[in-house]
């Protein structure tokens, strides 16, 4: 059930090709713009890179999180899902999983050629794409909660982003702080540590959390 | 001649590997456009021979009945 | 009719019921019951609460007052037992753009719980009259050639009960001919219809009853 | 038919036209390209400033060359589609952006492999660059445009309004090194002043781009009389064309 | 008829509220989040911020792009305008205006707040607000052509992207290298004019452009 | 007829025209004249071109081939000439969700080129039976009131070519009636009309032709 929902979801993802890139196309364009802003000096750029493309990843994780439930809510899926014999929690946690696959791993690969643009030396290069790899997946976690509640409703664009925003800022500020810490020599291993302890409780709490914020909103 | 040998030559004096590098990404390039384009008409030309085919045989079949 | 044959037969029952829209009331007091082999068709001018009628007699709306049966019970508590014995089509076609008619067919029948492969989605389509047109993209089909990928699902879906708003709109006379055809079918085999329409059309069923509304 | 055989006729004979051609310019472009190699490699000599890096030159400067040119061509061709409403133009225009979105990729490739020896990074925010690289985005932009779009007509005009519109960014780029004072560097080779680089290094990398030249016109009518068989496919000549293979 | 399209539009807007909040609070966020991820260092802060607030404007625009002509699109009221009497380019001059009175206004009312955050001074506080008057204007008059052309594509969305912000770049470095400028001390003069031309230019040029082009996606 | 009439008589011609949409030709060698007071009705099965005839015939389209005039000169040299004299209403009624029924008349109207005040719009939905629901947001009217706000356009907007496709669905029989009238009173004032419908209906006009595809 768990595997099937995820590889129903990458199908459909598949088919819709449009929708992948854009994620990904939007995560390039904003990291792109910023020097072209900021100006050239690449002092400058190298001490922004960590925090302009978490920053990036986050928005663009953001965006596509109304995609998560409301296709499946518009055409009715979803109610056939809230009746499914199956662990609603375990149905949600697949569809997180799936919309990681397909919006936060194309982050990730694409990382270390943007962040080669703002000259980062290889070792920060590799920080920054393992605590997106880190980080990425309980973006879209507790994304999914925000996703959840906000089904159906009015302006739930902005709604999304009121609800989500607070509790993404940890996750940006470490991880941006882990490639930081690792430039000033000073290793990034507590924040990837603590990068790592997010994941966990989030992989326990926000399946469950999104489940019940699924039921309330379908009511 | 200005290279001494193969290895000279490949070394580039110190900067083979941008060298090279530019060289053989170009050679894809080439190489990749020149085969895309040659399996682009291929396909086009079996599609053009099946539609061929069947508007024959709609012609055939208007003309018999 | 004795309680027990009535789970044999189903009936689809409407009692003393209410609409209010906004803060007008579209009709009150009205009651019908429908039996197999019954087509029952709502009439009434525009903005008579027609359309409202149908969508709670298919559970997307609550009426103000009354109830309604299927089978002898509220069809709400009854959930997806009624939702299965059921098809409706709205005034609003329901077909995607991107898809194609074929594609359109085949999930909005498995979304009804009625998978089917691509041969009789193709059948169906070509009963339609839309052969050779099953495989572009619905956005460039007529309006009357959308109107019938919609209608297609009537042929595959196997439900009892159809209730279908104006399924006539933007059809030509060969395609009334043929819905009208495919309904009478679905009403001899023992079916049940609902339907509105503003055109004059009739339709043979054993028992045909007309509800007025304003 | 006979109406629409009168109004097709002048992609059939185009066709014809460009399919004794290309088998010209396919040979020319091997021929000078490695007359171009040999000279890059064997004759000239080693830059006294750059050592051997230089020698990406022979391949960075036609291709950057190329990929704007490629574009004023598209551009024009499209404007002229739009215009007078002629669709050989607009196929030509077509055909010719993905070799011209090949040859931009490779500028910037090539551009990056040589930064990081010269300038010790491999990409800088630098006007040209950064000019260069908007160039990439707008054959990509062209491409998909037209890919979106089902009906060629429409995907004929859509995609000219766009080569038009982006075609300032050519003299951006061209002017780029007069206008901001960058890293990269300005150009060397100009019609009213007598070239600054040895003779031998500049004959390499003319007749590269000769070669590139040979090489894009032949794949572009390759490419075109693949659109054309695409577009056609309904009408009488490209029948005859498979009843006679 | 001019004034009619843009009262139309903006009488949509407010009742379709959630929309332009949508935009503006997108900005915020954006502006916001990049301390966060930067570092609190005001030195940093300082030299982003114009950097930062056009390329966040830019991306707000952006996003809301697609809505400029979708609507009219679907229910057939262009159709209408197309054969309507009046001039199309006018009327596509009206849409863009009123698209710049929703997304483009709030965003300059906004910007002097969000340039506090970042430690400002008042001076360039101004030249920040008034490069993003002139410069959002363009935007939407540029994002005009892009969305004619995309309307009622499949992935619409990356397409505008994509076609529009090679366009977009010139004045996001105009835009933002004006409030360089004048923290450099080297007056912001020059740039101001640069993007009053360019919106002179696209005043001019765009309506017909985007007119001629929305002709050719309803063919 | 001598050319200096035809500057006040104004016909609509079309000649030789062909219709092409993807791969398929939907019509060719279709000719016409409308001429004052005369009313074109254009026939055919779902998906035979109609909607594309008329899409061309006012210049929304273009002909694979063939020409239309408007008063002797091609419509597309005319432009603003001649969408000034012509009102099309098509499948999709144009009418904005969020905005009342007199909102969207206005508006509408206004970009037609006519702008009428509240009053006249008023008036203009109370002759169409929407007395009462001029300040409703469209979203919440049923599916024959929508196409009365439409419909209304007519009354208001002064044009002597009216293209209408299939202007008579989801109209209920009043409706019918009173569409019928106008488009009669229209015809009698010296106007065109070309207009597309699958339902029976009899128009009194000077001439009338039917115009049949395939
Ligand atoms: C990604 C990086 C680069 C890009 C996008 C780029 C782009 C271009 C373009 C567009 C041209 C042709 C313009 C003209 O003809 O004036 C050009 C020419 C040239 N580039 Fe680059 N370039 C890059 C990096 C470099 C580097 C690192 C060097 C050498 C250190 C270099 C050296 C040259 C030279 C010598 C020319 C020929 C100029 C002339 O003779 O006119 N480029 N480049
Ligand atoms: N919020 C509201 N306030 C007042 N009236 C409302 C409101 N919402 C809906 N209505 C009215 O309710 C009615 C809905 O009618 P419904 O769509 O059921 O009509 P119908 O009989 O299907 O008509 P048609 O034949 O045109 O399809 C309309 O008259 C509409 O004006
Ligand atoms: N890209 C395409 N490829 C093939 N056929 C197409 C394409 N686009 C449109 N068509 C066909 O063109 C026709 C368009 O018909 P049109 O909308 O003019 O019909 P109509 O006469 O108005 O029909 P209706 O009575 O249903 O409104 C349809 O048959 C459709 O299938
Ligand atoms: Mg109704
Ligand atoms: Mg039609």
């Amino acid at each position: 059930m768990f595997l099937w929902i995820i590889q129903r979801d990458l199908l459909l993802a598949m088919r819709r090709r449009a929708d992948v890139l854009t994620t990904l196309f939007f995560f390039i364009i904003v990291v792109s713009l910023f020097p072209l802003g900021v100006g050239p000096e690449m002092n400058m750029l190298r001490i922004m890179a960590p925090g302009v493309v978490w920053v990036a990843a986050l928005l663009a994780s953001m965006l596509s999180l109304g995609r998560m439930f409301s296709g499946d809510h518009l055409d009715g899926t979803l109610e056939q899902m809230l009746i499914s014999p199956q662990s609603l929690s375990l149905l949600v946690l697949g569809k997180a999983l799936a919309h990681w696959l397909v919006t936060g791993v194309p982050l990730v690969l694409m990382a270390p050629v943007l962040g080669i643009q703002y000259d980062l030396p290889a070792d920060a290069l590799l920080v920054l794409t393992a605590s997106l790899l880190l980080g990425t997946p309980v973006l879209s976690l507790i994304g999914a909660i925000g996703a959840a509640l906000t089904l159906g409703l009015r302006g739930g664009g902005v709604l999304v982003s009121l609800l989500v925003l607070p509790l993404y800022i940890p996750i940006l500020i470490f991880g941006a702080g882990a490639v930081e810490a690792s430039t000033a020599g000073l290793g990034a291993g507590a924040h990837m540590s603590l990068l790592g302890a997010f994941l966990l409780a989030s992989l326990v709490l926000a399946p469950w959390t999104a489940a019940v914020s699924l039921r309330i909103s379908m009511e | 001649m200005i290279w001494t040998s193969l290895s000279d030559f490949l070394d580039m004096g110190g900067y083979g590997f941008y060298v090279w590098g530019s060289y053989l990404v170009f050679l894809i390039c080439i190489a990749g456009e020149i085969i895309l384009v040659s399996n682009r008409k291929r396909t086009l030309l079996k599609h053009l021979s099946l539609i061929h085919q069947s508007t024959k045989q709609e012609k055939r079949n208007e003309t018999s009945s | 009719m004795p309680a027990f044959l009535a789970s044999i037969m189903p009936t689809l029952q409407g009692s003393d019921l209410a609409c209010v829209r906004g803060d007008r009331q579209l009709f009150k007091h009205v009651n019908f019951s429908l039996e197999t082999g019954g087509l029952m068709q709502v009439q009434g001018p525009n903005g008579s609460g027609k359309t409202s009628l149908l969508r709670m007699l298919c559970g997307l709306a609550t009426p103000a007052q009354g109830e309604i049966r299927w089978d002898g019970s509220e069809i709400r508590s009854l959930g997806g037992a009624y939702f299965g014995a059921m098809t409706y089509l709205g005034h609003s076609s329901g077909v995607k753009d991107d898809l194609t008619a074929i594609e359109n067919l085949r999930i909005s029948s498995a979304l009804a719980g009625a998978e089917i492969d691509g041969e009789k989605a193709h059948e169906a389509l070509q009963h339609m009259g839309l052969g050779g047109r099953e495989l572009l993209p619905a956005k460039v089909l007529s309006q009357g050639q959308r109107r019938r990928v919609t209608l297609a699902r009537l042929l595959v879906c196997g439900t009892v009960l159809w209730i279908l708003d104006e399924p006539l709109t933007a059809l030509d006379t060969t395609a009334v001919k043929l819905v009208q055809g495919v309904m009478e079918q679905h009403l001899k085999q023992g079916g049940m219809i609902v339907m509105t329409t503003h055109q004059e059309i009739e339709i043979a069923a054993v028992a045909t009853q007309r509800l007025q509304l304003a | 038919m006979a109406i629409n055989w009168f109004k097709y006729s002048s992609p059939a004979s185009f066709y014809f036209l460009a399919g004794k051609m290309i088998p010209f310019f396919s040979i020319a472009a091997v021929i000078l390209c490695l007359a171009g190699l040999y000279i890059g490699f064997f004759v000239a000599p080693t830059d006294f400033q750059q050592g051997e890096a230089y020698r990406i030159i022979f391949i960075h400067v036609p291709a950057a060359w190329m990929s704007m040119f490629l574009y004023v061509v598209m551009a024009m061709w499209s404007g002229i589609g739009l215009a007078f409403n002629t669709r050989l133009s607009s196929m030509v225009a077509t055909a010719i952006a993905p070799t011209g979105a090949m040859f931009t990729f490779l500028a910037l490739w090539t551009g990056a492999l040589w930064g990081k020896p010269m300038w010790g990074t491999w990409w800088v925010w630098d006007a040209r660059l950064t000019s260069e690289l908007i160039l990439l985005f707008l054959y990509i932009g062209f491409m998909s445009l037209q890919a979106a779009i089902d009906d060629p007509r429409r995907a004929d005009k859509a995609g000219a309004m766009i080569a038009l519109v982006g075609v300032v960014n050519v003299p951006i780029i061209y002017f780029s090194v007069k206008w901001w004072n960058t890293l990269h560097q300005g150009a060397s080779v100009s019609l009213t002043q007598s070239p600054k680089m040895a003779t031998t290094m500049l004959t390499g990398m003319l007749i590269m781009s000769l070669a590139c030249w040979m090489y894009a016109i032949a794949m572009v009518l390759i490419r075109t009389r693949a659109v054309i068989l695409e577009r056609e496919r309904h009408t009488a000549w490209v029948g005859e064309l498979q009843g006679a293979a």
